[in-house]
């Protein structure tokens, strides 16, 4: 603890130690959410990070094919934008999808199914990393093609508008799919309809290996709301406090009908775009700068600092995620695979 | 152009007086469909207080609103991504592209997204979309306002395509698309739409995947695909003159294509000519030949399968070039007379 | 001329009544341009003028088909633009080009003959009016695609950087086609690329019905230049001298290597969208308020009123663009038509 | 998969010992081209540093730099349409999509543009564009980074459109397209990137419009694309143990099609299976199946003609179901059993 509080007053990154008399300054969302509810957050942060790494794992040992992307390093937008969702409200999902899927409340052992091409997968195995969706938890699924689910997320708040159900919808997508053609479109058509849907967008740096400084002539992508005339937010994406109050903030503005919200969540990919990456285009102590601002270690100092965790609570939500995860892992493998039979199933509805 | 009646079945239905044009029909439909269930929006360019480049949205803002009959800005990519999701999440949208060739910037939308969304989901969603596609030549509107590229979709499993010849076919289709659960393209020709035929009131439905036997005949059969049917016909008339008897199909489903049909009528005329409007090579005749070709009907062929499609080329501005570059009437009969040569 | 007076002290939109002593007021635009220059620019805006009105007349003859998009009420945008440029420099144009076209130095006879599908025409009767192009010019072409040639301008831009010949690129395109990915994309890329291209965005108001209020949140389509951290420039489009001030600026921006421009010129189409419509998105007094400030008018009054041209020269101008008109419209009647044995020539370089 | 040495003429030309892989042929094209012609420039995303997600680029952006080694933002429809503008102007960009999928959001600027501009300006420019298209599936990528659409674009006058299917034809099609004043769209393989074969040092190209012929036979013949090519040989390697010469052709063209070739190959084996791994309905082969059918060659076929193309499905993850969705060696063994039947 000491130690943290020296860090802290050598890095304004690192939280420092708070008192019980300072209790006053408890950011607005450490009060909005209850106790159990940050736990949860904290160990929904875990689980992704656990997750991937498992699943980077079984990718190596050759028990998963195809490819994948790896958020590790992201944990705090994906879990600090979801915790301001209801199972009602939609989500559209990235390439860069588990973070999301599991903030949603998909269950660990159909995504590890999923990508074990399994019929107990959340695709029936079709999908795969690239397609993870739960859309019985109103996650209408990752995407392969950059761009391609934010003007989908913005149907869904069409729907929910006309519908009148009083849902939102949301649209992760990363820094470089706002250089696409739908992020434009999309943006607009929301704003002029003021539609209920808010956009993340996780600026990890890099589109592959591309920077922002290389593909974009503005800082940040957040300065782009304003050809949109929606409100552009730029938050700490690393740290989960600042995404929450942020999302919660957007989540009531579109409830409300008062539009879109762009929301851009600064943060850094830790491992590679994909596992082919050579990573050429970046050098190890940018890596390495980065890791030092780990979103989950960042959280759990936060919520020790401020007296809403103790250290044995921190043990036990590490103990359930590791079961979570092995129970998981068991039952992906004990789950039966496709048939070769059924590769025209499911294209269309009926018939 | 005149409008030939088209098979018994049709004209049986409903109120055999009533004349609607093609566009009418389509409105009609869109109607009946809107005020039955309040899921169906429109959305398109410019299809409010305009009424649609072809005026077949017409005036229905004023009965439905704006909320139901929505212009978007021009974006078709976002906006076919839209309408995608709101199918997805439970609205039953219609989107209308202003001119088919539009749908270029769109294909990713449609491709990628809604014809595969349920299947990759596993069949844990779908996607009830219909997306209407004016197409086409004959406006002199150029290279860039004209084309048919019903064949490329009809290349993407995950959607159904259908085109419809006659304003029968077109409100019924129509229904049957809206009423569908996956995602079902309908390529209209600009040029049927101010032609007129009969129509029901009220709801009926077409299947979306049966082919339509307009004319009987028992020397040839001529397969074709939109107006190209009323091209056919004309020419079956002039060749019926000359002691030939072309039975004319309107292949009206592209998605699947209805192979047992055509297999049934080449089995009984032995020789089949496909007649369309898009560019010949991969048109849909190509697949409607490699159908039959691969079909038992193969060995009931006494002539190679002749196909008559658009030129290799863009469409031009010219109206003369233009007209030279899809088949005419006159190109139809002469096709049909080489084919049918053994015959006379 | 005391009419003009008058009208000038009721609205600040006309010009006052320069006295010899006011010339050092002069906009620096009129001694930039030499006078036989800016004669010659008011002579191409009545040449656009009267070429549409012919054109018009023309087609309800049915002596040209198709589809055909006027810009009466535009010309100060496409004139004023034009005289920036030199015949190196590139432009792409939209399916409202016929300025567009005239500004880049086309032939009346040529562009007539293209409307009646004549072999003399600008392409050989294939492109109509809405592929109106003179490449030997750098006009590489009207569009039927909205947003269509916004990339391809900076493509040219591109290729001017790299072959190093000094020319600049330039787009023109609407307010609808503001919305398009298109124009996003192409923009961002011109910016990171610092390239030679300047984007004229013609914002009459309307995309086909569609009002800019109902098409985009925000009031100016330059606003959308900080998104892509380049100047928007917003001009009276109706004011030829405003037009060509910014438009040099552009120019030489780009000349010096400094990247793009975005210029929204705020104009208004008087005519109907194209020949079928039915005008019932606007008003006709909002027609009519436009109207008054016809950019020929504007422009032969500024002139006037600054000495710098007389009535007798205005005469002499409008005599020959009706002469130009004449011996156009002559020389597109007495053009050959294509053969139809034609039909796939030029659809491939060789063979 | 193991290389089968392609006909003589290829081991002829250059030094036979050299062996390069697929993607080594295609990035020493383009390093040739380059070399010789500073007008040549690449784009494409992450082509740069990173060496292409394929690594067909590889450290070309060390020899050239990054003027000539554009990485592009996301951006398909916009880097497309900006290859279009500098291919107007002088440059001669070769575009690579990062999968060929990715052309879905593109096909505005290739197919209204970059394909029809010289035609609509009545021969007045042309556009001297090459793209690069990493296609097919087989990778584990699913539905939307594995498809084939080369059919789509083969569809479209104004475009010529290859698809190499050993490292030597790699190499000499991309050379001939680079030199080709109109645009030609490549269609690469990613599972053949790294399959070696010969390939000469030096500069020569592959026409653009020819088939070849991959094996001789004379009991039926078997049109192949791509990756294809390969399955075909191994499939006609087992039918000779069985008695069965199947002659194999490699289209290799798809737009113009070669079609005399093929004629003079069925004319002599009166039998004649496609196989393309695009969706069968519309794929390459339909258009193959068609301009035999209705070729002279019509009057020697024994046999409906067959098919063999990609599932009516989009491309599932799961491995098993993947490789049952596109034809394999055994598929094509009892295709070609069936159609030689007679032959027995
Ligand atoms: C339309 C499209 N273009 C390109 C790709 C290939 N691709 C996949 S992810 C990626 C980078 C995306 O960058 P960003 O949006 O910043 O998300 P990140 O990977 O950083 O999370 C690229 C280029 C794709 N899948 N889809
Ligand atoms: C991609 C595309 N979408 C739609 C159209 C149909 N269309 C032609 S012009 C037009 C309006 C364009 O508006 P704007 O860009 O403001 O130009 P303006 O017509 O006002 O000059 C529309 C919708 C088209 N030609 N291309
Ligand atoms: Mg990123
Ligand atoms: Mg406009």
């Amino acid at each position: 603890m000491q130690d943290m509080v020296e860090a802290s007053s050598a890095s304004p990154d690192i939280i420092p130690d708070i008192s019980p008399g300072l209790i006053g300054n408890l950011p607005e969302i450490y009060r909005r959410l209850s106790r159990p509810a940050l736990h949860e957050a904290l160990r929904k942060m875990q689980l992704v990070r656990r997750f991937e790494e498992n699943a980077e794992q079984a990718y190596m040992r050759g028990l998963i094919h195809g490819t994948m992307h790896l958020s590790i390093g992201q944990e705090a937008s994906a879990i600090g934008v979801c915790v301001a969702l209801t199972d009602r409200d939609y989500i559209t999902s990235t390439h860069r999808g588990h973070g999301h899927c599991i903030g949603k409340g998909a269950e660990i052992g159909r995504m590890f199914a999923e990508f074990f091409g399994r019929e107990t997968g959340y695709c029936r195995g079709r999908g795969g990393s690239m397609h993870i969706a739960d859309p019985s938890k109103g996650n209408l699924g990752a995407n392969g093609i950059v761009g391609g689910g934010i003007p989908i997320a913005v149907g869904a708040a069409l729907s929910a508008k006309r519908l009148g159900t009083g849902a939102v919808s949301l649209s992760f997508f990363g820094d470089g799919a706002s250089n696409e053609g739908a992020f434009h479109e999309a943006l607009n058509m929301a704003s002029i309809w003021k539609l209920p849907v808010i956009f993340i967008c996780e600026n990890n740096q890099y589109g592959m290996s591309t920077s922002t400084e290389r593909s974009m002539a503005v800082k940040n992508v957040a300065d782009r709301a304003a050809s949109y005339g929606m409100p552009g937010v730029i938050v700490d994406g690393n740290r989960f406090a600042e995404v929450a109050a942020a999302s919660f903030d957007a989540v009531e503005r579109a409830r409300r009908g008062d539009g879109p919200t762009l929301i851009e969540c600064k943060t850094y990919r830790i491992r590679g775009h994909s596992r082919s990456d050579r990573n050429r285009y970046r050098t190890k102590e940018e890596i390495e700068s980065w890791q030092e601002r780990d979103p989950i270690k960042l959280f759990q100092t936060e919520l020790r600092n401020y007296g809403l965790i103790e250290d044995s609570e921190i043990a036990s939500i590490q103990t359930s995620v590791e079961e979570e995860i092995k129970a998981g892992l068991q039952f992906a493998s004990d789950s039966p695979l496709p048939s070769t039979m059924d590769v025209t199933r499911d294209v269309y509805t009926s018939v | 152009m005149t409008f030939i009646p088209a098979s018994e079945k049709i004209l049986d239905i409903g109120n055999p007086d009533r004349e609607l044009s093609y566009s009418q029909a389509i409105q009609e439909a869109m109607a009946l469909a809107m005020e039955a269930d309040p899921r169906v929006i429109l959305m398109g360019e410019d299809i409010g207080t305009y009424g649609g480049a072809f005026q077949v949205t017409g005036d229905l803002i004023h009965r439905f609103g704006e909320d139901r009959v929505m212009d978007t800005p021009i974006s078709e990519l976002g906006g076919a991504g839209v309408a995608v999701g709101a199918a997805l999440t439970g609205l039953r949208p219609i989107f209308e592209f202003q001119f088919s060739d539009f749908a270029t910037l769109a294909m990713e939308q449609i491709v990628n997204q809604a014809a595969k969304l349920r299947y990759m989901l596993g069949g844990a969603v779908s996607v009830p979309l219909v997306m209407r596609f004016p197409a086409g030549s004959g406006t002199g509107a150029a290279a860039q306002h004209s084309q048919s590229l019903e064949a490329w979709l009809a290349h993407v499993p995950g959607l159904k395509v259908v085109q419809p010849a006659t304003p029968y076919d077109a409100k019924g289709l129509l229904l049957a698309a809206i009423a569908d659960p996956d995602p079902v393209m309908i390529f209209e020709h600009k040029l049927l739409y101010k032609m007129k035929g009969a129509v029901p009131e009220g709801h009926y439905t077409v299947p979306l995947d049966k082919a339509e036997i307009r004319r009987a005949g028992r020397d040839l059969t001529i397969v074709a695909t939109s107006i190209m049917v009323h091209r056919a016909l004309d020419a079956a008339a002039a060749l019926a003159e000359e002691g030939i008897e072309a039975e004319v199909i309107d292949l009206r489903s592209l998605r699947p294509i209805d192979t047992a049909t055509i297999v049934q009528s080449v089995k009984r005329t032995h020789r089949l000519l496909c007649v369309y409007e898009g560019v010949k090579t991969l048109g849909i005749g190509a697949e409607v030949s490699a159908a039959i070709a691969e079909s038992e009907a193969f060995d009931f062929l006494d002539a190679p399968i002749a196909r008559l499609g658009g030129a290799e080329a863009p469409l031009p501005y010219n109206p003369e070039l233009e007209k030279a570059s899809v088949p005419q009437v006159p190109d139809i009969i002469v096709s049909a007379l080489a084919l049918a040569q053994g015959r006379l």
